[in-house]
């Protein structure tokens, strides 16, 4: 079993799609509940990772599955080579973890073609797993298009009023990047054979040590990092998110929110910059600069926005950006500051679309202005919102405070300090959006009729909470149980692009010599 | 001295002459005719080359083209008849149904 | 030995946590009630144990280490706790006046619809608190300094059917959070700067010792402490972000005493002497934090001197006692702010609490009538000491206390921090003034309540003047205690010069020791001078107390020509000096704009608009290219002419 | 002159020409048939033709790693031949199994169709194997004219005569730049074998420099690019593709399509290697253009017959790449994404051969709303074809993509496979938005006059499982494509 571990726990959502084709259409309670079940499953399988101790010792890659798959002789060869470390575990164990509680999520949300509902879900996941557990560029390539198919679909066939040009957005911008990417995958790819260096088809272990120039870096790192960005997203490519969100099923943006912004800053951990260490250094400030504005642009876009989940959209733009300005620290507080914050932006951006789920699915409105009053009506619903709110906002105890904070404190150990002090300021506008739509949607008196009638939480909706909230406590409260199993793995790869690196990151450059730089190296 | 520039200034002369009747003519059966001639004056050079070259190998194409161009005339007239018998005109301005 | 410690914190938890989850079904006030006042007294009991144990140790400082939080790499952060004097008198206070609050709301809040969730948050607030200074490290520390914004936040907004209030606790939070981010701003700077010096810490005691590492004075901690300053700021609503705080009286009178007059806003204080090593290196931001402490101070006060709302006169005389806090901070005095600090919770509670009582009656009162006119609007109220005798006598001690009359204890530990603004090596005559002055206000606005209140005519709505009853005793007792405490409070640091042994002082200073011996800070001057000077704040206080009782007891008309007199002054005053509208228009507003700007200006028709141009160029040049095909079989002939010219004619020549 | 006539027989090796003979004797053989057939009955003639098809295949896989030379060295049936004869024949089977009914419901129950289809593959068969320009236009005419032919055949359905004519007019105009190519490179080489151009070419390196060597072969390269719809020579597309009947439609874009590039790749890269660096400018410049040209304009539009033919414009400009690409990889890409695009463009035709009502009207991006929840699998069987297309994985349309810009990139044409990549994004766009019409509109019709019929049902199924299989598992292939190449 552990030596397939990895396929099995892949592939048993598409299997379970081969047994939902034969489930009757309209019997939506049975489609519901076995997907529940499929994806239940997936995550049981999934578990034992979480419960490995390997993690704590090694930072290399477990439960590895290696065949070849393509072999062209001299031409190409891609392989089928799965693997898990520290970095990728915890957001598997994410994707498992979420893809039921989304399930649960439909359950009275979604009426229309239950079946191809749940099938693109599943399809999703083992999209996304896929992505996260792929040792080969090309594998990996395949896994993250085939996550935009089902999403598109989510999108377009379960969306709001205007789901069509957000699907067709989401999926032409997304999959711009991604075909630069590709473009940059095969040139890496023939770089090295052409280099002759040793190579286990587009293996990534055996890439990571291949002498590229700084030149080809730079464009590589380009193509990688503008593809990554997208779907991050970084500003200014952010603005198919709130489109999609907005138009998305709730069980769509969940997914999206907590898994699939985290495929872009992922790709950086894994591929763009452990591959292209030596252009680090050059796009590290632009980045982190983005990284910044995005934090602020975003808080301060989401502070006006009327629909709540363009909010929560735009919030994920400002959160991925402590995320990534952690990541770009390059050393390890910021690492894990930003592994830790990808998880705790999964739930608490993905609890604050299930809450707007939730009230989308009782009013038909999201609007800000719909509301008010609702705390009186929906008690238990105003304590939940109001612990996922202060999740969100980063208050000490809660997860969110604990990735902010790690994020926050390896940008001020790195070159990025100033960056840092901007983006700490990002803290309070998180305050000021989060709470004032708290204040609006839930304070005050009840003013609209329709409100009434409010019920509060059920107990499905409940427990599909529940488990959001332990772990918002839980990382909160004790980080080092995810912390410790990364740990390994994140040392390792700073080691190796710090090895593999000609320049200096500590070196703080001036932004203005860094332009003449590129230029004359292009040149 | 006729030499085989002369014979290839002609053909090309032919060639074009057929060229512009392709741009310039409305009626499908000159235009055909255009066509024709540009395939005879590639005769025409095959022709001449041969000679020049000092091979048959261009006679013998001469031979395919001919054939060919035969062929060619059949289904192109067929096509222009069926064409004729629906809109009661073999000029290219109406072959206008399908465009953009 | 100390390993009880966690229980401190821990007890209200679990009664925070109890109530949450099962008060509501509860619904008995009683068990609701007893349950966090039980909490929060048996946290005091361990408190008390723990103190005394500390008041008979030889060593001063303990560290007791709960588990490991965060680890990455040489970054290895614990959940600890740290007791020494300092902390060991702010677990007693925090402790002591919250359960005494505790008590007072059990009766204050009978009947709220939320009552359990009340209580919840109230034990919450206390585990905050309590988790903010015990922290053995900044980061637990920050636990509660976020923490107890939290529960201000909630507890300011506990009746979020009204929209002032949602909107002050929002106020508050966000306010607060500015001085978070200062807070985080230093606290990042420092781990890095320590860090730089190979020391890889957030405990307190490491940051002590290894804080010689950085250059004393130099630009480094000048920033660090600054950006801490700035922390305090926001949490003890110092200039600029003070403004929060009487907005904060939208919240239950309880909760203003607890939180908004107690404990939590004097956090930034007790940060303060907490990295008093860190301060006492930086002596720029010591004498930032004297000017600010004593212009809040002196700001505050005037404000204070215009206002009707009997909560927010005492809301602005926090802020104004809060600035004296400071001023001692800045001025080296590190154990008289926070001496300050301890008897500013005794009276200041006492105030609080005896104004909640008045509310409280009259608001009984208005709701026999059926009125609804203001319950906190002092031009309502006059002669009610004796209607609510109790509340008056300990009202007036505690007015007595914080005016600084002699042998209150207000007198004593505002008089060392006058003493100290002058004659410290950091101090300045201008500080003195500045504080001097403020004293005097403080005595004329506090006396104006008092006499507004509880002497003169009557004022109230006849049909409710009668039914206004003495409060029950839930609401007396802790009123008389803390009467008393502040009455007697001060006689636990009666300074050298008037006989005292300055006992508080001595059990502080393992704690300041350092700080002050090496960077040279001290009182200096004679006794004659010190003399003079407390005679001197004594007599600016009785002025205030003076003209006070002329302007409302013996001539009521005066106030009225005065204000008409001074408009101007008289409008900025009242109107709090518009900073408010100030912070509103230069801040808030713009902010909207930009954010709006951004979205509708930027987000949408520029970053979009590229976007969505791009794709429109794309169609644009798709449906143009696409009339090539024009349908007519000569131009596509001639389009295959055109190729073969252009590219054969390309190759040749 | 005895001598001669003895070494042309011994030179005459049936072996090379035997696939291409059998159909043809097969079709003649079927032309007959349906001549004494009674009016209006097809179907027997269809099934024939697939079995005539069936062993065509199966002597043309005699072929393979069994190179065979014949007529001189103007014929030469190996790997490569074999793997586009094959690819000719998959796309004339499935023309013809969604043909039977489509002709019915059209009104022309005329069995000379499928003999026709087969000679047009017969034809291309020459094209792939031909090794003499002789051959290779002779291949090349027979291909067409058969062409002419079926694009015209709704002789009364005037859509269908103009699309003939314009598709003769112009295919004509195009041979006679072929032909005068052909004349020029004769005149400077003295020979019309390809190998012989090469090896002349070789002895005296001068030529490649000569106006009239160059002249002569670009003019020759202009009947090839017309035939693949390379732009500027691609005018005719869209309009034939619209007009002519809807498997045919399908057929040219698959088979004649790859018997050009079969004709296309043997000319430049073993006739005109001399021309190397002149050629790889001009295709990277085709390329970019009929890419561009093809995506762009189908951006506008509404008829997915007309959409469909543009995009196949554009996957010319794919493939195209991998002949810039001139390496290995890149010529073996083209093999297998000939075979990749002959399964997903002939499966998409064959889903809208079954949803068009008679006369296809209804063909239009409108015309598809909601057929996804209608008609389910025909949708979902549709968007995997459209997936294809797009080059999204795991489709063969992406390993065929894939392998044509390794192919490119391998080579150095960074600027090219980033230039293709966006095209593949703009014409994302255009494919999309039939998903889009599926599947997020709601029915407008209910799509009741749909019935599927056995043989398209079997088009579709092959197509769908090729597509899949291609991408899933493109090992076999690819390593065929590989020993194909040269």
């Amino acid at each position: 079993m552990a030596d397939y571990l990895l396929s099995i726990m892949t592939f048993f959502p598409l299997l379970g799609i081969l047994v939902l084709l034969f489930i009757p259409r309209d019997n939506g309670g049975l489609l519901k509940g076995f997907t529940l079940v499929v994806s239940l499953a997936t995550f049981a399988i999934s578990l034992p990772l979480a419960f490995d101790n390997v993690f704590t010792t090694s930072g290399g890659m477990h439960y590895r599955e290696f065949y070849e798959w393509i072999n062209i002789g001299n031409f190409f060869q891609m392989n089928y080579n799965l693997g898990v470390d520290g970095i990728s575990l915890w957001l598997v164990m994410l994707t498992t973890f979420i893809v039921p509680i989304t399930v649960l999520s439909t359950w009275n949300a979604v009426d229309k073609n239950i079946k191809g509902f749940m099938a693109m879900l599943l399809l999703l996941e083992t999209g996304m797993l896929g992505a996260f557990i792929s040792l080969d560029l090309f594998l990996f390539y395949i896994f993250w298009e085939l996550m935009l198919i089902p999403m598109y679909f989510l999108i377009g066939i379960w969306g709001g009023k205007n789901r069509i040009y957000a699907a067709v957005k989401f999926f032409i911008y997304t999959a711009v990047g991604s075909l630069l990417m590709l473009v940059a995958i095969i040139f890496v790819y023939y770089y090295a054979v052409q280099s002759g260096a040793p190579m286990n088809g587009f293996g990534i272990q055996e890439l990571y040590k291949l002498d590229l120039p700084y030149n080809a870096q730079f464009w590589l790192f380009l193509a990688f990092g503008f593809s990554f960005a997208i779907k991050v997203p970084m500003f200014p490519l952010h603005t198919w998110l709130p489109d999609a969100h907005t138009e998305a099923p709730t069980a769509g943006s969940v997914i999206l929110a907590a898994v699939m912004l985290k495929m872009g800053t992922y790709g950086y951990v894994r591929f763009a910059m452990p591959l292209f260490p030596d252009a680090l250094p050059t796009f590290i400030p632009y980045l982190a600069f983005l990284s910044v504005v995005g934090i602020i642009y975003g808080s301060l876009v989401a502070m006006m926005q009327d629909d709540i989940k363009k909010l929560v959209a735009y919030s994920s733009v400002a959160h991925l950006g402590f995320v990534m300005l952690g990541v770009f620290a390059m050393n390890l507080q910021g690492l894990a500051g930003g592994m830790i914050q990808m998880v705790n932006h999964g739930i608490s951006t993905g609890a604050l679309f299930l809450i707007v789920g939730f009230l989308y699915e009782r009013r038909h409105t999201r609007l800000i202005t719909e509301f008010g009053g609702v705390a009186t009506k929906m008690p238990i619903f105003a304590t939940i919102f109001m612990i996922i709110t202060f999740s969100s906002i980063g208050l000490p105890g809660t997860n969110g405070f604990v990735g902010e904070f790690l994020a926050l404190m390896g940008a001020f150990q790195s070159s990025l300090r100033w960056y840092a002090v901007f983006a700490t300021s990002g803290v309070i506008l998180a305050a000021v959006y989060m709470l004032w739509v708290y204040q609006r949607v839930m304070f005050g008196k009840v003013t609209n009729p329709e409100n009434e009638k409010l019920k509060d939480l059920s107990a499905r909706e409940i427990i599909i909470m529940l488990p959001l909230l332990l772990f918002v406590f839980w990382i909160g409260v004790a980080p080092n149980t995810f912390l410790s199993k990364m740990n390994p793995a994140m040392e390792q790869i700073l080691v190796q692009m710090n090895d593999k690196k000609v320049a200096v990151v500590e070196v703080q450059q001036p932004v203005v010599a860094n332009v003449l730089e590129i230029k004359s190296i292009v040149d | 001295m006729i030499t085989v520039n002369h014979y290839m200034l002609l053909s090309a002369i032919l060639f074009t002459i057929g060229t512009f009747g392709v741009l310039t003519r409305k009626n499908a059966i000159v235009l055909f005719m255009c066509i024709e001639v540009m395939l005879n004056s590639v005769n025409l050079t095959f022709i001449a080359l041969s000679r020049h070259v000092g091979n048959m190998d261009g006679q013998i194409f001469v031979f395919f083209v001919m054939t060919v161009a035969a062929a060619e005339a059949a289904v192109g007239l067929a096509l222009m008849i069926a064409f004729y018998r629906n809109k009661d005109s073999i000029d290219v301005d109406d072959f206008n149904m399908l465009k953009w | 030995m100390y390993s009880n410690l966690w229980l401190i914190p821990f007890f209200p938890l679990i009664g925070s946590i109890f109530n949450g989850l099962f008060g509501k079904k509860i619904k008995n006030e009683a068990v609701i009630g007893s349950i966090a006042t039980g909490m929060v007294f048996l946290s005091f009991l361990v408190a008390a144990q723990n103190f005394f144990k500390l008041l008979g140790d030889t060593e001063k400082v303990h560290e007791l280490v709960m588990a490991s939080w965060i680890t990455v790499g040489k970054f290895q952060l614990n959940w600890e706790f740290l007791l020494d004097p300092l902390s060991a008198v702010m677990i007693l206070v925090v402790t002591g006046v919250g359960t005494l609050i505790h008590l007072y709301s059990i009766g204050y809040m009978h009947g709220e619809e939320g009552y359990y969730r009340f209580f919840c948050y109230m034990n919450l607030f206390a585990f905050a608190m309590l988790m903010l200074v015990l922290g053995g490290n900044a980061l637990v520390m920050f636990i509660g300094w976020e923490g107890v914004g939290l529960c201000s936040y909630l507890l300011i907004g506990y009746y979020y059917e009204k929209k002032s209030a949602s909107t002050a606790a929002n106020k508050a939070f966000i306010v607060n959070r500015i001085g978070d981010f200062g807070f985080l701003c230093g606290l990042l700077t420092l781990f890095w700067a320590l860090a730089e010096k190979g020391v890889w810490t957030l405990n307190f005691v490491k940051i002590a010792e290894s804080g010689h590492l950085l250059e004393s004075g130099g630009l480094l901690i000048t920033v660090v402490t600054l950006c801490f300053f700035l922390g305090a700021t926001g949490k003890s609503a110092q200039i600029p972000l003070f403004t929060w705080l009487p907005d904060a009286m939208e919240g239950p009178t309880p909760v203003s005493a607890l939180i908004h007059a107690a404990t939590m806003v004097t956090a930034g204080v007790y940060m303060i002497g907490r990295m008093n090593g860190l301060f006492a290196m930086a002596p720029a931001t010591m004498m930032t934090i004297a000017i600010v402490g004593g212009l809040t101070a002196f700001f505050a006060a005037t404000i204070g001197l215009a206002q009707n709302d009997i909560k927010r006169v005492l809301a602005y005389s926090t802020v104004s006692q809060l600035g004296y806090m400071f001023l001692a901070m800045g001025v080296g005095a590190f154990s008289a702010g926070i001496f300050h600090l301890m008897t500013h919770a005794f009276f200041k509670a006492c105030l609080f609490l005896g104004s909640g009582s008045v509310i409280h009656g009259l608001h009984h009162a208005y709701h026999h009538a059926h009125l609804h006119d203001d319950p906190q609007d002092m031009r309502n109220m006059g002669g009610l000491r004796k209607k609510m005798p109790i509340t008056f006598i300990t009202f007036l001690v505690s007015t007595i206390a914080i005016s600084g009359i002699p042998f209150f204890s207000g007198f004593f530990s505002k008089d060392e921090i006058l003493w100290w603004s002058f004659g410290s090596t950091r101090g300045h005559w201008l500080l003195w003034v500045l504080g001097a002055a403020a004293a005097g206000m403080t005595a004329f606005y506090m006396f104006r309540l008092v006499f507004m209140t509880f002497f003169g005519e009557q004022k109230t709505d006849a049909r409710a003047k009668d039914h206004i009853p003495e409060s029950p005793f839930t609401i007396t007792i802790p009123l008389m205690v803390l009467g008393f405490f502040a009455l007697i409070g001060g006689y636990i640091g009666v300074p050298k010069i008037l006989g005292g042994a300055n006992r508080f002082d001595a059990f502080l200073a393992p704690v300041f020791e350092h700080a002050q011996h090496a960077n040279e800070i001290h009182a200096h001057g004679t006794h004659a001078t010190e003399y003079t000077l407390m005679a001197v704040s004594v007599a600016i206080a009785t002025v205030g107390i003076f003209t006070a009782w002329v302007m409302y007891i013996r001539n009521p008309e005066l106030p009225g020509k005065f204000v008409a007199r001074f408009e101007g002054a008289h409008r900025v005053i009242f109107n709090k000096w518009y900073i408010d509208e100030l912070y509103e228009n230069v801040f808030v507003i713009p902010c909207k704009r930009i954010g709006t700007f951004l979205w509708r200006g930027f987000d949408v028709k520029v970053v979009d608009g590229v976007v969505n141009g791009c794709a429109w160029v794309v169609k644009g040049v798709g449906a143009g290219l696409r009339y090539t095909q024009s349908g007519y079989l000569y131009n596509y002939a001639m389009a295959m002419v055109v190729g073969v010219v252009v590219i054969v004619g390309f190759f040749i020549f | 002159m005895e001598n001669l006539v003895q070494e042309a027989i011994q030179n005459v090796n049936l072996q090379a020409i035997m696939p291409s003979l059998v159909l043809s004797g097969l079709a003649m053989v079927l032309l007959m048939i349906s001549v004494f057939s009674k009016r209006g009955s097809t179907t027997h003639v269809a099934w024939l033709s697939i079995v005539a098809l069936v062993i065509t295949g199966l002597v043309t896989l005699t072929g393979w790693n069994n190179p065979q030379a014949g007529f001189a060295g103007s014929v030469l049936f190996d790997n490569f031949a074999t793997f586009f004869s094959m690819i000719c024949i998959v796309a004339a089977a499935l023309t013809i199994l969604m043909s039977d009914d489509y002709l019915r419901r059209e009104g022309y129950p005329v069995s000379e169709y499928y003999p026709l289809i087969l000679f047009t593959t017969a034809g291309a068969m020459w094209m792939a194997s031909g090794t003499d320009l002789m051959t290779i236009f002779l291949g090349l005419e027979v291909l067409s004219v058969s062409l002419y032919v079926l694009a015209g055949f709704f002789r009364n359905q005037t859509r269908s005569n103009e699309a003939g004519l314009k598709y003769f007019f112009l295919g004509a105009f195009s041979t006679g730049f072929l032909l005068y190519g052909v004349a020029l490179l004769y005149g400077v080489t003295g020979t019309t074998k390809i190998d012989g151009i090469a090896a002349y070419v070789q002895a005296n390196p001068d030529t490649a420099l000569n106006t009239m060597f160059i002249a002569g072969g670009l003019l020759l390269l202009v009947g090839f690019l017309f035939k693949i719809a390379a732009a500027p020579f691609h005018m005719w597309t869209p309009d034939v593709y619209q007009g002519a009947p809807t498997p045919i439609t399908a057929f040219m874009s698959a088979g004649p399509k790859a018997a050009a590039f079969a004709a296309l790749m043997r000319v430049t890269i073993i006739g005109l290697d001399g021309l190397q660096s002149e050629l790889t400018s001009l295709f990277w410049l085709l390329a970019v253009l009929t890419m561009t040209i093809g995506n762009f304009v189908a951006l506008s539009q509404k008829d997915l017959k007309r959409m469909l033919a543009y995009s196949s414009i554009s996957h010319a400009g794919y493939a195209l790449v991998g002949l810039v690409a001139w390496n290995a990889i890149g010529l073996s890409a083209i093999l297998f994404y000939m075979l990749v695009y002959t399964f997903m463009n002939l499966g998409a035709f064959a889903v809208l051969i079954l949803i068009g009502k008679k006369g296809e009207d209804n063909l239009t991006l409108d015309g598809v709303a909601g057929l996804g929840y209608k008609k389910p699998i025909l949708g979902i069987v549709l968007t995997i074809f459209l997936f294809s297309l797009m080059g999204l994985p795991p489709t063969a349309g992406f390993t065929g993509k894939f392998y044509i810009f390794a192919g490119a990139i391998e080579a150095g044409y960074i600027w090219l496979a980033i230039l293709g990549v966006m095209n593949s994004a703009v014409s994302l766009y255009y494919y999309l938005r039939v998903i889009v019409q599926m599947y997020f509109r709601d029915p407008e019709e209910d799509f009741n006059w749909v019935t599927i019929n056995v043989p398209t049902a079997i088009s579709i199924a092959v197509s769908v499982v090729g597509v899949l299989y291609l991408g899933l598992f493109p090992n076999s292939l690819m390593n065929l494509a590989k020993m194909a190449g040269f």
